[in-house]
C-alpha cells in the first residue's frame, strides 16, 4: 500500500511539472497585460513599461519561466499582481472556505444520494426508481448558478428562512483559528457561530451538491443494480441471512466502490461549480478568486492556483484510490 | 548417471526431426510475462513464466493434442506459436521457415498459412461484422483473388452453414454455428496448421461431438494439420494421434494417444486421468482415483526443480525439489519428464498413502 | 461422417431464436430505444428542440433581437405579457418569446459544434493513445491527465480569456474542456476492446495494424463515445449559460442566448422573474432532453442492459 | 469650516443628503454598523493604496492634514487647522490640531507630520514605487528622493514648532492642498509604521502594519481582519473629535450589487455601497433609506479618431446629435442622474454651462451624415462587461440604448464587448484597435485637472487624436499657482474640447448609498469621504 | 472420515447400498412450473410439470444442458427466484410444509440450515470484500443463538472438514486470495454450516480444473455422507452423475425427460436426448477412431412442448406422432419417461461396459 502511495505521488511530479509548463506558456499567451490591472484604468504608457520591467514580464518567457522554478524552489509561490499578497497565504486564508462549501455538497450529496440510489437501484424499473432518477436528471440538468439563484430568491430572500449570502453573520462575534468557520466556531465553543456557519452552508451546498447527488444517485443505483445480480448476493440471500445483512454487508459494500470512485472524480466539477456558487453566494473562496485572476490575468496567482488545485485533485484520487483498497481487499495486496 | 541422461535428451531433440515431415518443429519456447514494479520507472522483478521451455513436432497432417489445467501455459504456447504473444526465446519453425525472423509484410503474409480456432467463439468474432464480411476480411487482406459470393457460400458450406447465414452478424447464431463461423474463418485462407485452442469447452456437452466431427472431417478434405489445445483430456484423446500433457509451462508427457491411455507415465499424467469422470457408473464405481493434492503452483513464482513435485505423490527425497527432469525418451515415441518414470513403471516408487488432504 | 445436422433446415437455421437477437447490435439498440418512454421523451424533447432552432425564423413571431419595445424598457421595469408578446418584453426591449425561440439557435449551435470539436478532437488523441502503443499512450495520457486536472469550467474560463470573447471561442472553450473527456473514454474502450479475442483473430488473420485499429477496434469502441457524446450535448448547453453567467461568451448582451438572458435577468429576479425563468427552463429542458436520450441511449447498448 | 468629525453634526450648507438624521443627540449610543462595500481592501496602508474600498477603512482609522466640506469636494480644515500657501505656490504652511494622539498613544506633532511626508518622499525604489502602490505620490508628486523617478514635486518639509509645519513644493502645484485630503495622504503613526512595517516581502502594501496594524487618529481604531470576510473596527474613546456613537464597525465585502441589496433587505448588513440601479425602487418600497453621492464623475462615449470617419468633426457631431441623453440615462441609471453638458461633473471647478451643446435631432444627425459623406456609416462599438462603475452603473443597458439610437440614424453598429479589467481597458488605452467606446472617471479630489488632465493631458490610444493645443493649454494650466487662476483657464478649455467634440459627455450618474431604515446621521461626500462617527444605529 | 480416502491415493470400494435410504421423502416436487415474463411480453416457460422426490440421504443428479431448466428448478426450491416477473406453480412439500406457500420470513430461516445450496462459479459466488471467516460464520449465527467466538471457532472446523489447509488463518482471508478450488471448499462449508437436511449442489465442478473436480467431488461425498444430508447434483456432466447418484433426472427444454436409477439409466437410455448425449460425449476410455455420434442442431431448435415433443426437431429417432401430442411423463416400472418412440436396448448407443 505505501509502495502503491509512494508510486503515485511519484507519478504525479511529472503531471505536476508539465502542469506548470503548460500553464506559464499558456498564461504568458493571454492578451492584456497584468500591468494594466495592476495600474487601473488611466495608466500611462511609462508606468506600465516600468511595472513590465520590474516585473520582468518583458523578459524572454524561457528566462521568466526559470526565474519563477528558481522561485518555486525556494518555496516561493510569488504574490498577486492585482493586490500584492502572498499567494500562499492567500491560498490558505480562502481555501478552508472552499473546502467547507465543497464538503457541505459532497456531505449532502453522499447522505442524501447513497440511500436514494440504494432504492432505486434494488428495484430499477419500479416506480420508486421512476421517480428518484427523474428527480435526479432534474438536478444535472439545471445549470448551477439558476439553481444557486432559485435556493437564494425562495430560501433566502422570500420565506427569510437561510441567509443570502457570506460565509457567516457579521454580527456574530468569531473567532478565527483555522479559518473553516464550523470548526472553528467548534474549537472556540463558540456554538452560536459554529450554527451560523453551518446555517451559512446550506443553500450554497444544496446549490453545489445538487449535481453530485444526481451523479451519485445514478451511480449508486447502476451500481446497486449490479451487485444484486451478483452470484454472492445469491449466496447470502441462500444463506438465509436478515435482509439488514445482506444489505449492508453484501449489497452496500460491494456497491460502494464504484461510488467512492464517482466521489473523487467530483472534486473536478466542485471546483468548477465552486466558481459560480462562490459568486452567488458572495463566498470568499478560491474559485471566484481564481475566475478573477483568469480575467484580469493575475499570473502568480493563476499559476500558483491551478497547480495547486491538480495538486489537491491528484491527492483526492489517490486517496480515493487508498480508501478502494480500504473496501476492496483485492486492490490491497498488489 | 549424468552422462546416460545428456545422451538421451540429445537422443530426444534430435530425434523427430530426423524423422517424417514435421509441419512445425518448436525448441526451448519460452514465453516470460515481465511482472514490473517501480517507483517512477518500472522495473522488471519476476516474470510470469507462462511457457517455460517448450519443444513440439508437429508432423504434417496429424492432429497433436496439447493438454493441461488451466493457467499451465496451454494458450500462451499456442499464440508463442502463431507470434500473437513474443516468444521470450527459442524457436518456432513453420515449414522450415523461422517465423521468429519475419517481421512485417512476410509475417503477415505467414500468417495466412497458420491459422487459429478460439475457444470463445463469439468474442472471436467482431459484433459488428457481418458473417461474409468476416469470411471475405482475410482474403481481402491477403490479397486473394475470389469471387465473393461463391467463396463464402463455398466455406460456408464447407463448414456446414447454410449460405443464408453470410448476411447474418454473430450473435444471431447459436454457439456451436459461431464456432462453425470461427472455423470457416479460419479454413477461408487455406492455412496448413490450425491451432485449435479450445475448440469445443465453450459449447453445449451436446453441441461438442458436432464440432469435433467437423474438424475431423475438414482436416481429411483438407489436409490439414491440427494443434489442439484443451483441458478435456477426452476430447484430446479423441481427435489426437499425438498427445503432449502441460504443467505449469512445461511439457511432462508426449506420446501417441493410446500409449498415453494405456500406459501413462508421468505421475501428473496418471493423476490427471484418473481424474476424469467417466459416464459409465460400472467403471466408476470401481475406478482408482489419485487425487491431488493442493493447485497449480503461481506461474510466476514455479517451484524449484521438477514443477510437479510439490502436488506428486510420487515425489522422493532427491531429485525432485532440486533438480528439474528434461523431456526424455524412455521408450519408442513415449517422452516423459520424470526422474523416475522407469521405477514408477517398475512399481520400485510407490505413491505415498500418507499424503496430507488435498491442499 | 455425418456432418450436416440432419433437421437443421437449410433455409433458416434460426427459427424461433430469441426476440431480442434482430439484426446487428445497433438495430437491436435502436429496437430498446423505441420501446424505452424514457428515450422517447428525450428523442422528443431534442427534436423540439431542433426544430425550433432550425425554423426560430418562421415560429417567431419577431425577428430576432428587434429591440422594437426598446423604449418601454427602463432599468426598473419591463413589460410583462400581454397581447402580441406572449412572455412579454426582453430587458432589452425584444420580444421574449421570440428571443427564446432564437435562443435555440444558439445553444444548439454552440453546444452541437463545440461537442463535435471535442469529440473529434479527443477521439483523435484517443485513438492516438488507443491505437499506436505504450509510448504514444503514455505521452497523450499525461496531456490529458493535465487537462484533466484542472477543472473544466477554469479550463473553459482561461481559454475564453486567450481567444477573446465571440462565440468561437466559447466553443472552442467548451470543446477543450471535453476534449481529454472523450480521448480518456475512447482510449479505454479501445484498449479494452483491443484485448479481446476478435482483435487477437484478426491479427493471426494477417490483417494490417491500421485495419485492425480503425476497422475493428474503433467501430466496437464507439459506443460508449457517442452516449457521452449525446450527455456532453446537455453539458454544452449548460456550460454555455455558465460562461455567459461569467461574463464571457457572445459579446452583444441583446443576442437571443439563454445564458446570456437568464444572467441578464438576474438584476431584475425580484421585480420580473420571467426574464430569468424561461430561459432557465428551456436550458433546463433542452438538457434534460439530451440526457434523457443519452441514458436511453446508454442503457440499450449496454449488453447488461439487455435483461 | 467645521468638519463633520467635529461636533455640530451634518455641516453648514445643507447637504444633498435626504438624510436628516444627522442629529447626533437623536442617534443611540453604541451597537454596530455593518457596512458592505464592493470588494476586500487590497492593503489598510493607505499611502499604497489607490482603490476605493481599500480607502474606504482609512476615512475610518485615519485623517489627514486636510478634509472636505462634508457633501462636497472641497477641501476642509482637518489635522490642520488652516494654511496658507505663498505667492509663489512653492511654500506651504500648515497649522496642526492640537493634542491630537494616534491610537497606539503616540501624539501627532509637527514631527510626526514631516515623519509622513519624508516617509513618502523616501519611499524606497523597487515594488514600492511603482503606479501600482504609491499612485496618487506619483500622479502628484511625480517622484521620489532615490530610485527611477527623481524630479519630484515635493521638496521638504520642516517642522516650525510642534503645531506648525512647512512643506515646500520645486513647482507650483495649485491642487496641492486640495490633493492632500486623499486619503493615502492620510497621517499615520510614525511608532507603529517603524514597529511593524518592515517586510519579508518587497511589497511594502502588504507588511504587518499595513494588514494588522495600521494606526490612525481617526474616529475608529483597526482591531481586525479577515480576508474576503470582514474588518472589524472599534471607536476610538480618545479620539480628539466628536467620539463616534457606535461601538463598532466593520465593512465587509459582497461583490454583486444585486447580492449587496439581498443582504441589506435581510437585515445582514446595515448598509452598503454603490446601489444597483434597479435594486433602488425595492430598496425604497421596503422602507429602506436611499442616499446619492453628490455626482462626481462623468461617462462619455469616446471616439477613436485614428479610426476614419471619426476623425471627421461632422461625424462626431452627427453622433452627438443622434443620442437621446435623457433616453439613455432612463434605460441605464439610475433616477435623478443629469446629462452630462461637458468632461467635468458641475461640481468641479472649472465647470460652466457656457459651452457648445448638441441637442438629440435624429433628422440633423442624418444630414451631417450624408454631408460626411458617410451615411453607410458601419462603427465597432466596445462596451466593458461584468462590471459596475459608479459612472457606469449597468454598461450593457447603456450600450443597447445608444446602439438603438445609433441604429435609428442609419448606423450600423457592431457590437464588441470585453471583460473590463484588463482586457477592455487595453483594448481601450492600450491599442488602436477600438471604435467608439463607454468609458467615464470617478474624480479623486476637487481638481479640474483630474478630469481635463486625465482625458485629454496628452496623446492617446484612447482617443486617436493629436491636437498640441490642447494638450498645451492643459499643461499650462496645470502650472498656475492657485484655484482662482485656473478657473477661468479651464472654462475656456472646456469649451474648446466641446467644440473638438473627441467623445460625448454623456451623464453623471449619481452613485447611491442602501441604508436600512434605522440608520441615522450617513452624509455622503462626492469624494466619499464619509467619516462614520456621526452615524448611529436606532433599535 | 479418514485422510486417506481423501488424500494421496484413494480407493472407492464399490458401494452400491452406499447409505441407508429412509423410505419417506424429504423433499417431493410437483408439478413445478416456472413462468418468466416481463409485464407485455409473451411469458417464456422456464420449468413445467417438474415432479421428483429424494429421500433422507439420497443422492439424487439432474442432467441436462443448458437452458434445460435444472437452476430455475433448484432456485424454486430455495426461493430464490427473482421476486418479480415470475410465476411458480405446483408444490414443493419440504419435511410436510409447502415451501411455495411459505412466507419469506420462514423462506429465511429454512434457507441456509435445512436447505443449502451451492453455487456453480466458485470465483463469484463469494462476497470478494468480506472475509472468508465472515462469511462462514454469519450463516451460523443467522440460525443459531451462538456468540461470535464460538461461531468462528465452528467455522474453523467447518473449513477443517472441507480439508482447507491452514484454517485458521484462512478465516481471516479474503476470496480472491484462495483458488477456485478453495473457494469452492468454502462455499460447501458454508452450505453444510448448520448440518442442513439438503443441499443442492448446482454444478459444483463445472468451473474447476479435473484434478479439483476430483478433490471437490471427493470432499462433497464425504462431507455429505457424514451428514446423512441428502444431495441434489445438478450437472451437465454425465460422468460426475455416473459416479455419484442414487437417481438421475434428465431435463430438455424444462421438463424431465427421463428418470431412473443411475445404472439401469446409463447402461439402456431410453430417450433418444438421454442416448444422444451418451453416445455423443468422448469418452476417455473409448478407443480411438470410434466415431462421436453428435445431437443434430442446437438447443435452440425446439419446437415447444405445447406443440409436441420439444426434442422432436433434434431427435433421430421422431415419428408424426411426435409433432402432433405433447408426450406425458409415463412411469414403467424403475423408470419414467417422457418420449412416443423411445430407444430400443439394441439403439442405444450409449453405455459400453
Ligand atoms: N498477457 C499476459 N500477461 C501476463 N501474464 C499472462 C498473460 N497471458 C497469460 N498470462 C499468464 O500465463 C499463465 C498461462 O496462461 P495461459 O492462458 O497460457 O494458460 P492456459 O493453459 O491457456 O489456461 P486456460 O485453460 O485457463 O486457458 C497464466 O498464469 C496467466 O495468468
Ligand atoms: N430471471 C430469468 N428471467 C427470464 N428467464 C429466465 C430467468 N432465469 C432463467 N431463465 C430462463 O429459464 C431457462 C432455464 O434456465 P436455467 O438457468 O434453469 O438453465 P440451466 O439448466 O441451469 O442452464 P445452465 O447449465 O446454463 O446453468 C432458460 O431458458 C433461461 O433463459
Ligand atoms: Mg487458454
Ligand atoms: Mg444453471
Amino acid at each position: 500500500m505505501l509502495r502503491f502511495v509512494v508510486r503515485r505521488l511519484a507519478l504525479m511530479v511529472p503531471v505536476l511539472v508539465g502542469l506548470s509548463i503548460l500553464l506559464f506558456v499558456w498564461i504568458r499567451a493571454l492578451p492584456g497585460e497584468p500591468a494594466r490591472s495592476m495600474l487601473g484604468q488611466r495608466a500611462t504608457p511609462e508606468a506600465i513599461e516600468r511595472i513590465n520591467n520590474l516585473y520582468g514580464f518583458n523578459d524572454p518567457v524561457l528566462q521568466q519561466y526559470f526565474t519563477y522554478v528558481g522561485r518555486l524552489i525556494r518555496g516561493d509561490f510569488g504574490e498577486s499582481t492585482r493586490n500584492g499578497d502572498p499567494v500562499v497565504s492567500t491560498f490558505f486564508d480562502q481555501f478552508p472556505a472552499t473546502i467547507e462549501l465543497s464538503f457541505a455538497a459532497l456531505l449532502f450529496a453522499i447522505v442524501l444520494g447513497i440511500p436514494l440510489g440504494y432504492w432505486a437501484g434494488r428495484r430499477v424499473g419500479g416506480w420508486l426508481d421512476n421517480v428518484i432518477v427523474s428527480t435526479s436528471l432534474l438536478g444535472v440538468v439545471t445549470p448551477v448558478f439558476f439553481l444557486a439563484i432559485l435556493l437564494k430568491l425562495v430560501f433566502a430572500e422570500y420565506l427569510d428562512w437561510f441567509p443570502t449570502s457570506r460565509r457567516s453573520d457579521a454580527r456574530i462575534e468569531a473567532t478565527h483559528i483555522t479559518n473553516f468557520y464550523v470548526l472553528d466556531g467548534l474549537i472556540t465553543r463558540e456554538w452560536d457561530a459554529a450554527w451560523d456557519a453551518i446555517v451559512h452552508l446550506i443553500l450554497p451546498g444544496i446549490a453545489l451538491g445538487t449535481i453530485p447527488l444526481a451523479i451519485i444517485v445514478r451511480i449508486t443505483r447502476a451500481a446497486v443494480a449490479d451487485v444484486m445480480g451478483e452470484d454472492y448476493v445469491r449466496t447470502a440471500y441462500s444463506k438465509g441471512l436478515d435482509p439488514a445483512i445482506i444489505r449492508n454487508r453484501h449489497v452496500m459494500r460491494n456497491a460502494l466502490l464504484p461510488v467512492v470512485t464517482t466521489i473523487g472524480l467530483q472534486t473536478g466539477l466542485l471546483l468548477s461549480g465552486a466558481v459560480l456558487t462562490e459568486s452567488v453566494f458572495e463566498i470568499g473562496g478560491i474559485g471566484r478568486y481564481l475566475f478573477e485572476a483568469i480575467s484580469q490575468r493575475d499570473y502568480p496567482v493563476l499559476q500558483a492556483y491551478i497547480l495547486f488545485i491538480a495538486l489537491i485533485f491528484s491527492i483526492v484520487n489517490l486517496l480515493v484510490d487508498v480508501s478502494y483498497g480500504v473496501i476492496d481487499p483485492r486492490v490491497r495486496v498488489s | 548417471m549424468t552422462e546416460r541422461r545428456r545422451e538421451t535428451a540429445e537422443e530426444a531433440s534430435s530425434k523427430p526431426d530426423s524423422t517424417n515431415d514435421q509441419l512445425l518443429v518448436v525448441r526451448g519456447l519460452k514465453v516470460h510475462f515481465p511482472i514490473k514494479h517501480g517507483i517512477l520507472f518500472d522495473r522488471t522483478v519476476g516474470a510470469v513464466q507462462a511457457v517455460d521451455g517448450v519443444d513440439l513436432d508437429v508432423p504434417r497432417g496429424r492432429t497433436f493434442g496439447l493438454v493441461g489445467e488451466s493457467g499451465c501455459g496451454k494458450s500462451t504456447l499456442g499464440r508463442a506459436i502463431l507470434r500473437l504473444v513474443e516468444p521470450t526465446a527459442g524457436n518456432v519453425r513453420f515449414d522450415g521457415v523461422d517465423v521468429a525472423s519475419l517481421q512485417g509484410e512476410k509475417l503477415r503474409s505467414m500468417r495466412r498459412r497458420m491459422q487459429m480456432v478460439f475457444q470463445d467463439p463469439l468474442a472471436s468474432l467482431n459484433p459488428r461484422q457481418s458473417v461474409e464480411t468476416i469470411i471475405s476480411e482475410p482474403l481481402r487482406a491477403h490479397g486473394i483473388e475470389y469471387s465473393k459470393k461463391n467463396r463464402v457460400r463455398e466455406v460456408l458450406d464447407l463448414v456446414g452453414l447454410p449460405a443464408s447465414a453470410a448476411t447474418r452478424f454473430p450473435h444471431e447464431f447459436s454457439g456451436g454455428q459461431r464456432q462453425r463461423i470461427g472455423i470457416a474463418r479460419a479454413v477461408a485462407l487455406e492455412p496448413e496448421l490450425i491451432i485449435a485452442d479450445e475448440p469445443v469447452s465453450a459449447l453445449d456437452v451436446s453441441i461438442q461431438a458436432q464440432i469435433i466431427n467437423l474438424l475431423e472431417e475438414l482436416q481429411e478434405r483438407l489436409g490439414l494439420t491440427y494443434l489442439v489445445i484443451a483441458h478435456d483430456l477426452a476430447v484430446v484423446r479423441h481427435i489426437s494421434e499425438e498427445i503432449a500433457v502441460m504443467y505449469l509451462g512445461g511439457i511432462v508427457e508426449q506420446t501417441d494417444s493410446e500409449q498415453l491411455y494405456l500406459t501413462p507415465r508421468h505421475p501428473y499424467t496418471i493423476a490427471l486421468m484418473s481424474a476424469v469422470p467417466v459416464p459409465d457408473p460400472a467403471i466408476e464405481d470401481h475406478r482408482q482415483r489419485i487425487l491431488l493434492s493442493g493447485d497449480l503452483p503461481s506461474p510466476a513464482n514455479p517451484p524449484s526443480g521438477c514443477r510437479f513435485h510439490t502436488r506428486c505423490p510420487y515425489r522422493q527425497e532427491t531429485r525432485c525439489d532440486t533438480e528439474r527432469p528434461e523431456l526424455r525418451l524412455i521408450s519408442p515415441g513415449h517422452r516423459v519428464a520424470c526422474h523416475y518414470a522407469e521405477e514408477i513403471v517398475a512399481g520400485t516408487v510407490t505413491p505415498k498413502v500418507d499424503a496430507a488432504l488435498p491442499v | 461422417m455425418t456432418m450436416a445436422p440432419p433437421l437443421m433446415s437449410p433455409s433458416d437455421p434460426m427459427l424461433g431464436v430469441d426476440p431480442e437477437h434482430g439484426t446487428s447490435l445497433w438495430r437491436g439498440a435502436w429496437r430498446r430505444l423505441r420501446r424505452n418512454p424514457v428515450a422517447i421523451l428525450g428523442a422528443l424533447l431534442v427534436l423540439a428542440f431542433v426544430l425550433i432552432a432550425v425554423f426560430a425564423s418562421a415560429l417567431a413571431p419577431y425577428a430576432a433581437n428587434s429591440r422594437e419595445w426598446a423604449s418601454e424598457v427602463t432599468l426598473t421595469s419591463v413589460p410583462g405579457p400581454r397581447e402580441g408578446n406572449l412572455l412579454g418584453i426582453d430587458r432589452y426591449g425584444s420580444d421574449l418569446y421570440s428571443q427564446l425561440l432564437y435562443g435555440a439557435r444558439q445553444s444548439l449551435i454552440i453546444g452541437v459544434v463545440s461537442t463535435l470539436l471535442g469529440l473529434v478532437v479527443g477521439a483523435m488523441l484517443g485513438i492516438l493513445a488507443g491505437g499506436l502503443g505504450a509510448k504514444v499512450d503514455m505521452v497523450v495520457m499525461r496531456i490529458v491527465d493535465i487537462l484533466l486536472s484542472i477543472p473544466s469550467l477554469l479550463l473553459a474560463v482561461s481559454i475564453v480569456a486567450v481567444l477573446g470573447q465571440n462565440r468561437y471561442a466559447v466553443m472552442i472553450a467548451i470543446a477543450s474542456a471535453q476534449v481529454p473527456v472523450f480521448a480518456r473514454l475512447l482510449r479505454g474502450t479501445m484498449l479494452s476492446q483491443a484485448r479481446s479475442d476478435y482483435v487477437l483473430a484478426a491479427t493471426s488473420l494477417g490483417l494490417r495494424r491500421r485495419t485492425i485499429v480503425m476497422g475493428h477496434v474503433l467501430p466496437n469502441s464507439l459506443g460508449p463515445t457517442i452516449v457521452q457524446a449525446t450527455l456532453n450535448l446537455s453539458t454544452a448547453v449548460i456550460e454555455v449559460a455558465a460562461l455567459s453567467f461569467l461574463g464571457l461568451g457572445e459579446s452583444d448582451p441583446a443576442v437571443a442566448e439563454w445564458g446570456r438572458m437568464l444572467v441578464a435577468a438576474q438584476d431584475r429576479f425580484a421585480s420580473s422573474p420571467q426574464l430569468a425563468l424561461w430561459p432557465g427552463l428551456a436550458i433546463a429542458v433542452s438538457a434534460l432532453g439530451f440526457t434523457l436520450l443519452g441514458e436511453a441511449l446508454r442503457e440499450a447498448l449496454d449488453p447488461k442492459g439487455r435483461r | 469650516a467645521e468638519s463633520s468629525r467635529d461636533s455640530g453634526g451634518g455641516g453648514d450648507d445643507d447637504t444633498t443628503s435626504p438624510s436628516d438624521g444627522a442629529d447626533p443627540s437623536a442617534g443611540a449610543s453604541g451597537g454596530t454598523f455593518i457596512f458592505a462595500g464592493s470588494a476586500d481592501p487590497v492593503t489598510l496602508d493607505p499611502f499604497f493604496a489607490s482603490d476605493g474600498e481599500s480607502f474606504r477603512p482609512a476615512r475610518q482609522i485615519f485623517e489627514g492634514l486636510v478634509g472636505t466640506e462634508p457633501g462636497t469636494a472641497d477641501p476642509a480644515p482637518l489635522l490642520a487647522t488652516e494654511w496658507e500657501t505663498s505667492e509663489d505656490g512653492l511654500s506651504n504652511t500648515f497649522q496642526l490640531q492640537d493634542g491630537v494622539t494616534f491610537h497606539d498613544g503616540a501624539d501627532f506633532n509637527g514631527t510626526a507630520a514631516c515623519w509622513n511626508f519624508d516617509r513618502w518622499y523616501n519611499t524606497p525604489p523597487g515594488v514600492g514605487q511603482t503606479e501600482d502602490q504609491a499612485y496618487y505620490w506619483i500622479s502628484l508628486f511625480k517622484g521620489f528622493a532615490k530610485g527611477e523617478l527623481t524630479d519630484s514635486v515635493y521638496e521638504s518639509c520642516t517642522v516650525d514648532s510642534e503645531t506648525e509645519i512647512t512643506v515646500k513644493l520645486t513647482e507650483p502645484f495649485a491642487g496641492f492642498v486640495a490633493a492632500l485630503s486623499l486619503p493615502a495622504f492620510s497621517m499615520q503613526s510614525p511608532d507603529a509604521i517603524e514597529q511593524y512595517g518592515a517586510t519579508g516581502q518587497d511589497d511594502p502594501s502588504q507588511s504587518a502594519y499595513a494588514t494588522e496594524h495600521p494606526t490612525g487618529t481617526g474616529p475608529f481604531v483597526f482591531e481586525s481582519w479577515v480576508k474576503e470576510d470582514q474588518i472589524v473596527l472599534t471607536r476610538n474613546d480618545d479620539y480628539w473629535g466628536e467620539p463616534a456613537l457606535l461601538e463598532q464597525v466593520q465593512i465587509v465585502p459582497i461583490a454583486e450589487p444585486k447580492a449587496r441589496a439581498d443582504a441589506l433587505l435581510a437585515g445582514e448588513i446595515d448598509g452598503f455601497d454603490l446601489v444597483g440601479p434597479a435594486d433602488i425602487p425595492r430598496l425604497e418600497d421596503e422602507g429602506y433609506q436611499i442616499l446619492n453621492r453628490p455626482a462626481f464623475n462623468v461617462l462619455y462615449l469616446g471616439f477613436n479618431q485614428a479610426v476614419k470617419p471619426l476623425d471627421d468633426i461632422l461625424v462626431r457631431q452627427a453622433i452627438a446629435h443622434a443620442i437621446d441623453k435623457d433616453a439613455v440615462i432612463s434605460a441605464s441609471m439610475p433616477e435623478g442622474t443629469a446629462p452630462a453638458l461637458e468632461f467635468v461633473p458641475e461640481t468641479v471647478e472649472g465647470y460652466t454651462e457656457d459651452v457648445p451643446t448638441y441637442e438629440f435631432d435624429p433628422e440633423k444627425a442624418k444630414d451631417l451624415l450624408a454631408e460626411a459623406g458617410a451615411e453607410d456609416l458601419e462603427l465597432e462599438f466596445n462596451y466593458p462587461t461584468d462590471v459596475t462603475r459608479p459612472y457606469m452603473p449597468s454598461p450593457g443597458d447603456t450600450f443597447n440604448a445608444i446602439r438603438s439610437q445609433l441604429e435609428a440614424v442609419g448606423i450600423t453598429v457592431k457590437p464588441s464587448a470585453d471583460v473590463w479589467d484588463p482586457d477592455y481597458l487595453d483594448k481601450i488605452s492600450g491599442s488602436k484597435d477600438h471604435g467608439i467606446h463607454l468609458l467615464g472617471w470617478t474624480g479623486d479630489y476637487n481638481d479640474t485637472d483630474n478630469f481635463l488632465g486625465v482625458f485629454f493631458g496628452r496623446k492617446s490610444s484612447e482617443w486617436g487624436f493629436d491636437n498640441p493645443e490642447l494638450f498645451q493649454a492643459l499643461n499650462d494650466a496645470r502650472g498656475l499657482p492657485t484655484v482662482e487662476e485656473q478657473i477661468p483657464v479651464y472654462e475656456e478649455i472646456n469649451r474648446q474640447v466641446m467644440e473638438f467634440l473627441p467623445g460625448i459627455p454623456l451623464a453623471s450618474p449619481v452613485p447611491s448609498l442602501g441604508f436600512a431604515p434605522n440608520v441615522k446621521g450617513y452624509v455622503p461626500s462626492p469624494v466619499q469621504d464619509e467619516p462614520w462617527n456621526l452615524v448611529s444605529v436606532e433599535e | 472420515m479418514t485422510d486417506d480416502t481423501i488424500g494421496g491415493r484413494g480407493v472407492n470400494a464399490p458401494d452400491v447400498v452406499r447409505r441407508d435410504l429412509s423410505t419417506e421423502a424429504l423433499l417431493t416436487v410437483r408439478d413445478l412450473r416456472v413462468e418468466f415474463g416481463k409485464k407485455g411480453q409473451r411469458p417464456t416457460t422456464a420449468v413445467d410439470e417438474v415432479t421428483f422426490e429424494i429421500r433422507r440421504g439420497e443422492h439424487l443428479g439432474i442432467v441436462g444442458e443448458s437452458g434445460s431448466g435444472k437452476s430455475v428448478t433448484s432456485l424454486a426450491i430455495m426461493g430464490l427466484l427473482p421476486a418479480t416477473g415470475v410465476r411458480v406453480s405446483g408444490q414443493i412439500m419440504f419435511d410436510g410444509e409447502d415451501l411455495l406457500a411459505a412466507s419469506e420470513k420462514r423462506m429465511r430461516d429454512v434457507r441456509g440450515r435445512d436447505i443449502a445450496m451451492i453455487f456453480q462459479d466458485p470465483m463469484t459466488s463469494l462476497n470478494p470484500v468480506v472475509t472468508i471467516g465472515t462469511q462462514i460464520s454469519e450463516v451460523i449465527r443467522g440460525h443459531r443463538d451462538m456468540g461470535k467466538a464460538e461461531a468462528n471457532e465452528r467455522a474453523v472446523e467447518l473449513l477443517r472438514k472441507v480439508a482447507m489447509p491452514d484454517p485458521g488463518r484462512r478465516m481471516k482471508e479474503y476470496p480472491h486470495q484462495l483458488s477456485g478450488g478453495m473457494r469452492q471448499r468454502v462455499l460447501i462449508a458454508i452450505a453444510l454450516a448448520n448440518e442442513p437436511q439438503l443441499l443442492i449442489a448446482d454444478e459444483p465442478t463445472t468451473a474447476l480444473d479435473v484434478t479439483i473436480q476430483a478433490q471437490i467431488l471427493e470432499i462433497l461425498k464425504q462431507v455429505v455422507a457424514d451428514t446423512g444430508t441428502a444431495l441434489i447434483m445438478i450437472t451437465h456432466d454425465l460422468g460426475v452423475v455416473a459416479g455419484l447418484c442414487d437417481s438421475v433426472h434428465v431435463m430438455y427444454q424444462g421438463r424431465v425427460v427421463e428418470s431412473a436409477q443411475r445404472r439401469p439409466l446409463f447402461a439402456e437410455p431410453r430417450h433418444p436426448y438421454t442416448g444422444g448425449l451418451l453416445a455423443s460425449v468422448p469418452r476417455l476410455d473409448s478407443p480411438r477412431g470410434q466415431p462421436l455420434k453428435p445431437i443434430p442442431g442446437s438447443p435452440t431448435d425446439v419446437l415447444p412442448w405445447t406443440q409436441g415433443c420439444a426434442f422432436t426437431p433434434r431427435c433421430a429417432n421422431r415419428i408424426d406422432t411426435c409433432t402432433e401430442k405433447t408426450p406425458a411423463l409415463k412411469i414403467e416400472g424403475q423408470r419414467a419417461l417422457r418420449c412416443f418412440n423411445p430407444l430400443t436396448l439394441s439403439s442405444a448407443g450409449g453405455a459400453t461396459p
